[in-house]
């Protein structure tokens, strides 16, 4: 086992607790900073466990991809951010509270005839 | 029921624009309040969290394992083709050269956040300190004097250093972005707005300077952004150099002007009046909102 | 330079660049990049057609670099026909947003609702275009990951421009859906290149992978692109979405959007992984299935028109991956016995499945246009609230009727086509199941058309107020449903570019 | 006979189908004013179709044969054919479709939605004229699915809940036999390489005699799938629903185009997939035959019970469908004629009824028969039509009724099978039990009070609407003339006899 193993470990480790926390938190603020995370785990992983075959030579490609990476997890969560504050300002609470499956149109109207 | 030109709801914004206070934080605290007691029930965090560990132990064990056989690898062949991309740092060669495309999605994905951040409401544009007030501040105004000028320098100096050394234009438009949030926090600067052309035009710079290269360059070396012989160190530094600048804009957007709260049309937004999903009457007076709507 | 360096340009970079130009914000940039995005894309689409069809798939090596250094632009015939449906559909659309938005000169841009949303359509949705065509045309794990994120934060933003709290909860949870499969995806990326050392499709496909970290990869790239298709049972996010959007943007979403992911999952079953495994290839199967019954009674059930539209486009994705197990190399019957198998119908599965990709773009952006139409004539939503319409757009009516031909399977339409195809796969393989999915789903879908069309007739209820449908969104409606009727009667010259390449075009 | 180029012209099958094709579409597009405009554009387009028919015919007779095709995708084409059998159906629905175009433009004065009315009228014709030209498998199937909704807006016209569940009904049956036919055609395909028609059948027996099981599901499907528009026992219950629909949408639906193309179907399906011989050899055709005997009877007797004259009608329908699938059932040359023949009696002399039925209804409001009560005082012209009509369909002569049934007899008779001459008999007589009362109604009893005290107006000159007389007058004209004439080879016999010499066994 090297340190490279235990970089990767953990970006696996980090990746599945923000998945956990996205799947079941209901605040949008951890729905959002989880899948933020979930890309650093990716991250550490892209990092890590390509670099084990040849310690010594750095592989500039994931280097680059993380880099994209993080610029594009910047924007990702720039927006998500933005919407959960629509979302707040809309519905006047941080959780995904219209259910949209129940938010029918007139829930009155007759059965339809089938 | 309240169309878009409502006198009512421009009034409400307009007095909350005067007084400067975008967002009103007696009403953001409780929202970002969270006991949990929303999630799910236990069992279900318990039961997600019991899927996920042998998910977690079956990567740990694959990834032990996994290594490729390529040959050539793929640092190998960058370094055997890294004097052709005209920069010496593998890393700048990978974005810049050889991944450039990449590169340029990359910023067209900053465009769409912040176009999409736009598009979710009218932007909350005065926040912070009221304006002029830094100047009373001694401590913000030397913090000001001192930080931005060295911002704005460091940021010229990676743009520069982006070809041979780990820097380039991204640290450098996020470093300048810092200096931008912090002028604008300070109220010395006044807030770009998604209405100013010039934020538009810098902040599409970026992509348009990499797509505007790429076809240039598509007639002489038959593919796009494929840098003829010798253009390829000055074509990557200007590039650089747009980059730095629109990251920067596009960063201080993202950072302000985003939705208010309490929305400052709430009123025509919320309500819904009729069935038309961007809140259009469906013409003045025309029908009575429908009684039997939540 | 060849036509595949110029054609590819056009195609991904034509539409980027006219995002650039309708972020103008005025009136005139909004056109110029509506016309100049629609231009490049259709021009890009229809000269790779002649390219591809005259020699094969064809390349461009972005930067002078091929794969494995460099990000090549890769387009067979799967790639043409999908970036020709999407550049029609998207010239359709944008010529109905025009109107359907309204006219920005006279609307309050920054302030308003109506206004936000005539002012950033457009740039949106030529950003989606060109990731949409990036990902038809990519060979590259990593850049299909970063068009994939420009599609999500694109397409999510295109629901939030209508500004109900419902639309408003739709489109983040879209969004959120959509992020975290993209983190999934790029997950696999990560883990394929630790084993394979690179992010070539086409190095990885000859690579043949397999083992455990191939299957790894594989499960959680499918379950990503699966949440992003809104495949059963991931597929909860799409019609609050799908309905809650804008007319134009709904259009988009379940024409052209869904098929990115879509397009991806089958690149990777097929193309990279050759097939994979039956028993996963079977499972598709099985959930595309459980997607057609299930959406298509969700749809039966629904009270409002565009709700019931998007429950079919969940059902009606069903039916891409009912492809799926037909496309196993042998053929996998649900019983596993086998037929007959004629050689020359070998490729069934594949003209089939992707006739009905195809057919399904061009009728439910027709359908959810004409939808539009009849919404924005009453200003309401609700199944009964459109009562009579039929009598006042009659283009709009045909354009949905034709629409649902097309989706049902009814002749003449690409989905007749389509569907005959897939039978004949089913039934030479002996897969008697799929033969009663595909038909029982037809038999669902047209209850459903036929509910709308019903109230739509009904001329008892008919009464209220009536906005005027301005002409040019009625023509973008029937144009697109008889594009798919057209289809079905000529569809040889897509039969032939399917062929291009074919299922593995690596192989 | 020198054959000029017109009449060589391949693509004639297809001006055919155009004929009523672009005016469908064009009158989509007008607006509901637009009455005149509208009226020309249909009659345009009847008259040009006869026309081009009329060219056809005699292209065909002699020697000459039409096909066009559009390859749908590789192997699969929409291809058109204008042989002689196709003809036979062609000339039907072409002529029928004239005299019901200038019925229904009459019948439906002052109506509401007349252009969506007439441009699915159009579609239907177009649709019925395709499939009658199929040149395979594939592109009958297109047009017979084609044909089923097209028909839908026409059912459901008036809008009322009666004629929306009437609807239901009819695409509940039509579209769920589709989606077997659909089944039933591509597992054909699938098993037999082709989905070419051909005169004697494309099905080697051999292949028959080895997949027993299979080839008879796949015959089932396809039974089923043409059964239910030709209105086959137990599949049949949609037809008498359907009779809430207008008046000439009644004599289209059981006349000319939806239960014919079922009936045309099973013909394609026993004559030019299978082959008789083929179809005999796998017991086929005796449940085809079986089914069809029983239907006659069983239908005949429903008719008995009815007192809406309309639904009287429909069983009639139901039972006289019959005679064509048991014609072309049997193994015999003269039945096959007899039952190709009753393809055109059938149609001329059901659709004078139900002119006639929709005359009565439209000019006294009568519907039922107990209503009918002294109505051919008021109506001459009328009752005698429906005289005519009503005489053919028991198989009196010389209206043309008698021919199909002789034929019908005497092919029984050859083909060994006697049974049918009881079958025969036995539908003759309860044909006359229930048409002749409707006749002494008519004819000999009081003037009813329901339609005689609203009878205060200055009648018109003629006793209705001329515009729905002349066609009543005209089909039972053809009713007559088909049986006077029947020597002649331009007769529906004589063309029958013809098919027969070009060889269907």
């Amino acid at each position: 086992m090297t340190p490279l193993d235990l970089y990767a470990w953990a970006g696996v480790a980090v990746f599945l607790l923000a998945l956990h926390a996205v799947v079941t938190r209901a605040h949008l603020i951890w729905k959002v900073l989880g899948i933020n995370l979930m890309g650093t785990g990716v991250f550490l992983i892209l990092l890590a466990a390509p670099a084990r075959r040849d310690p010594l030579v750095a592989d500039p490609l994931p280097q680059g991809m993380v880099l994209t990476g993080i610029v594009v997890a910047v924007a990702a969560t720039a927006l998500a951010l933005g919407m959960a504050l629509r979302v707040m300002s809309r519905t006047g609470s941080p959780f995904l509270t219209v259910d949209p499956e129940s938010a029918d149109p007139d829930p009155d109207a007759p059965e339809p005839p089938s | 029921m309240s169309g878009p030109t409502d006198p009512q709801a421009n009034n409400a914004t307009g007095a909350a624009s005067e007084t400067g206070t975008g967002v009103d934080h007696a009403h953001v605290r409780p929202l970002l309040e969270d006991d949990g007691s929303r999630d799910g029930p236990a069992i279900l965090t318990w039961m997600v969290g019991l899927l996920l560990v042998p998910a977690g132990v079956l990567l740990a064990l694959g990834l032990r394992g996994a290594a490729d056989s390529r040959d050539p690898r793929i640092p190998d062949l960058i370094a055997e083709h890294l004097p052709e991309t005209g920069v010496s740092n593998p890393v700048t060669g990978v974005l810049l050269n050889f991944r450039g495309y990449d590169t340029l999605l990359e910023v067209a994905v900053l465009v769409a956040a912040m176009v999409a951040v736009w598009s979710l409401d009218r932007g909350q544009r005065v926040f912070g300190l009221p304006a002029g007030r830094a100047r009373d501040e001694p401590v913000l105004a030397a913090v000001l004097r001192l930080a931005v000028p060295t911002a704005f320098l460091t940021a010229v100096y990676l743009t520069w250093l982006g070809s041979s050394e780990p820097a380039g234009a991204f640290q450098a438009g996020a470093l300048l972005a810092g200096a931008g949030v912090l002028l604008t926090v300070a109220r010395v600067m006044r807030p770009p707005t998604a209405a100013a052309l010039p934020v538009r035009i810098i902040a599409a710079g970026g992509v348009a300077g990499f797509v505007v290269v790429g076809i240039a360059v598509l007639p002489f070396t038959g593919a796009f952004l494929a840098y003829p012989e010798g253009w390829a160190y000055p074509l990557i530094l200007g590039l650089e150099a747009a980059l730095a600048v629109a990251v920067a804009v596009i960063l201080v957007e993202l950072f302000v002007d985003v939705p208010s709260i309490p929305a400052p049309d709430s009123t025509l937004d919320t309500v819904d009046p009729t069935g038309d999903p961007l809140g259009r009457a469906l013409a003045p007076d025309a029908t009575p909102p429908d009684p039997g709507a939540p | 330079m060849t036509g595949a360096e110029l054609w590819t340009t056009a195609a991904v970079f034509g539409p980027l660049l006219a995002a650039l130009v309708a972020l103008g914000g005025r009136p005139w940039t909004l056109k110029a990049g509506l016309a100049l995005g629609s231009g490049t894309a259709l021009a890009g689409s229809l000269g790779l057609w002649v390219e591809v069809t005259r020699q094969g798939p064809v390349r461009h090596l972005l930067g002078g670099w091929g794969a494995p250094l460099g990000i090549e632009l890769w387009a067979d015939g799967f790639s043409v026909a999908m970036l020709t449906v999407t550049a029609v559909v998207g010239a359709a659309v944008s010529l109905y947003s025009l109107s359907y938005f309204g006219d920005l000169s006279e609307l309050d841009a920054g302030a308003s609702p109506a206004g936000r949303a005539a002012r950033y359509f457009a740039p949106l949705w030529l950003l989606l275009w060109a990731a949409l065509n990036g990902i038809y045309l990519s060979a590259d794990l990593f850049n299909l990951y970063v068009s994939l994120e420009i599609l999500g934060l694109a397409a999510a933003a295109l629901v939030t421009l209508a500004v109900t709290p419902k639309a408003t909860v739709a489109g983040m949870r879209y969004l959120i859906v959509s992020l975290v499969g993209s983190m999934l995806f790029l997950l696999g990326v990560a883990l394929l290149y630790t084993e394979f050392g690179t992010l070539s499709l086409e190095e990885l496909a000859a690579a043949a992978p397999a083992g455990p970290m191939a299957a790894a990869s594989l499960a959680l790239m499918t379950v990503g692109m699966a949440a992003k298709t809104a495949l059963f049972p991931l597929h909860a996010w799409l019609p609050p979405a799908h309905a809650g959007a804008p007319a134009p943007a709904s259009a988009l979403l379940s024409a052209v959007v869904v098929k990115g992911s879509f397009f991806i999952l089958v690149r990777l079953w097929f193309a990279v992984y050759g097939g994979a495994s039956d028993g996963g290839l079977l499972l598709m199967g099985g959930l595309g299935a459980a997607a057609i019954l299930w959406g298509s009674v969700l749809a039966l059930r629904q009270r409002s028109l565009k709700r019931v539209i998007a429950y079919s486009t969940v059902a009606q994705l069903g039916y891409l991956f009912i492809m799926f197990p037909l496309l196993a190399p042998e053929g996998l019957g649900a019983g596993g016995a086998s037929g007959p198998a004629s050689p020359e119908w070998s490729d069934d599965a594949w003209t089939g499945g992707i006739l009905l990709a195809l057919s399904h773009a061009l009728a439910k952006a027709a359908m959810f246009m004409a939808a539009g139409n009849m919404t924005y004539a009453v200003a309401r939503d609700a199944l009964r609230d459109i009562s009579g319409v039929a009598h006042r757009l009659p283009m709009s009516f045909l354009a949905f009727g034709l629409g649902g031909l097309s989706l049902a399977g009814l002749p003449p339409s690409a989905g007749f086509v389509g569907k005959w195809l897939l039978l004949r796969e089913a039934i030479s393989a002996g897969g008697w199941f799929w033969v009663a999915i595909i038909t029982i789903g037809g038999l669902l879908t047209i209850a459903y058309v036929l509910m709308v069309l019903r109230h739509a007739l009904d001329l008892k209820a008919s009464s209220g107020d009536f906005r005027p449908v301005p002409k040019r969104m009625e023509w973008a409606a029937l144009l697109l449903a008889l594009a798919a009727a057209t289809l079905g009667v000529r569809a040889t010259e897509t039969f032939q570019i399917l062929l291009q390449g074919g299922v593995t075009p690596w192989s | 006979m020198e054959l000029t180029p017109l009449l060589t012209w391949s693509a004639l099958p297809l001006a055919v189908v155009l004929s009523s094709f672009v005016p469908g579409i064009a009158i989509m597009f007008l607006r509901e004013e637009q009455t005149r405009l509208r009226n020309t554009l249909n009659m345009a387009g009847a008259v040009a179709k006869v026309a081009l028919v009329g060219l056809m015919l005699q292209g065909v007779a002699a020697g000459a044969s039409y096909e066009w095709a559009l390859e749908v995708i590789p192997e699969l084409s929409l291809t058109l054919r204008g042989d002689a059998l196709a003809l036979l159906f062609v000339t039907l629905s072409a002529v029928l479709w004239l005299v019901t175009t200038l019925y229904a433009i009459a019948y439906l004065e002052e109506s509401e939605n007349r252009t969506r009315f007439f441009a699915f009228f159009s579609l239907c014709v177009t649709a019925t004229t395709g499939l009658a030209m199929a040149g395979d498998l594939f592109t009958f199937v297109f047009f017979y699915e084609a044909l089923t909704w097209a028909t839908y807006p026409l059912v459901v016209h008036k809008g009322t809940p009666e004629a929306i569940r009437a609807g239901r009904t009819y695409l509940f049956y039509t579209l769920g036999a589709g989606a077997i036919l659909v089944v039933g055609a591509v597992w054909f395909q699938v098993e037999a390489g082709t989905v070419q028609f051909a005169a004697g059948g494309v099905v080697d027996g051999a292949a028959v005699a080895a997949e027993p099981v299979t080839w008879a599901f796949i015959f089932a499907f396809l039974l089923i799938g043409m059964g239910v528009k030709s209105a086959l026992f137990p599949i049949h219950g949609w037809l008498p629903t359907a009779m809430v629909a207008p008046a000439p949408v009644s004599a289209l639906l059981h006349a000319v185009a939806v239960v014919k193309a079922g009936a045309f179907g099973v013909t394609r399906l026993l004559h030019s997939l299978f082959g008789i011989e083929v179809a005999w050899e796998m017991g086929a055709a005796m449940v085809v035959a079986g089914l069809a005997a029983f239907t006659i009877v069983y239908a005949s007797i429903r008719a008995l019970a009815q007192d809406d004259l309309k639904k009287v009608l429909a069983f009639s329908t139901v039972s006289q469908l019959s005679y064509i699938a048991l014609g072309v059932a049997l193994l015999d040359p003269l039945a096959h004629a007899g039952g190709l023949v009753h393809l055109v009696h059938q149609g001329i002399m059901k659709i004078t009824l139900f002119f006639c039925a929709g005359l009565v209804a439209q000019t006294l409001g009568v519907k039922k028969i107990s209503q009918m009560g002294g109505v051919a005082r008021r109506m001459p012209l009328t009752m005698a039509a429906f005289t005519i009509g009503a005489l053919g369909m028991i198989g009196l002569p010389p209206v043309a009724g008698f021919l199909s049934k002789w034929y019908l007899g005497l092919g029984a008779l050859g083909a060994g099978q006697s049974w049918v001459i009881a079958v025969l008999l036995a539908s003759s007589l309860l044909n006359a039990a229930y048409f002749l009362p409707i006749l002494k109604t008519a004819y000999f009893d009081e003037p009813d009070p329901s339609w005689a005290e609203g009878e205060k107006a200055p009648r018109p000159r003629w006793e209705a609407d001329w515009r729905m007389v002349v066609p009543a007058l005209t089909t039972a004209g053809f009713s007559l003339a088909a049986g006077l004439l029947a020597a002649s080879s331009w007769s529906p016999l004589g063309w029958a006899l013809f098919i027969i010499e070009r060889g269907v066994l």
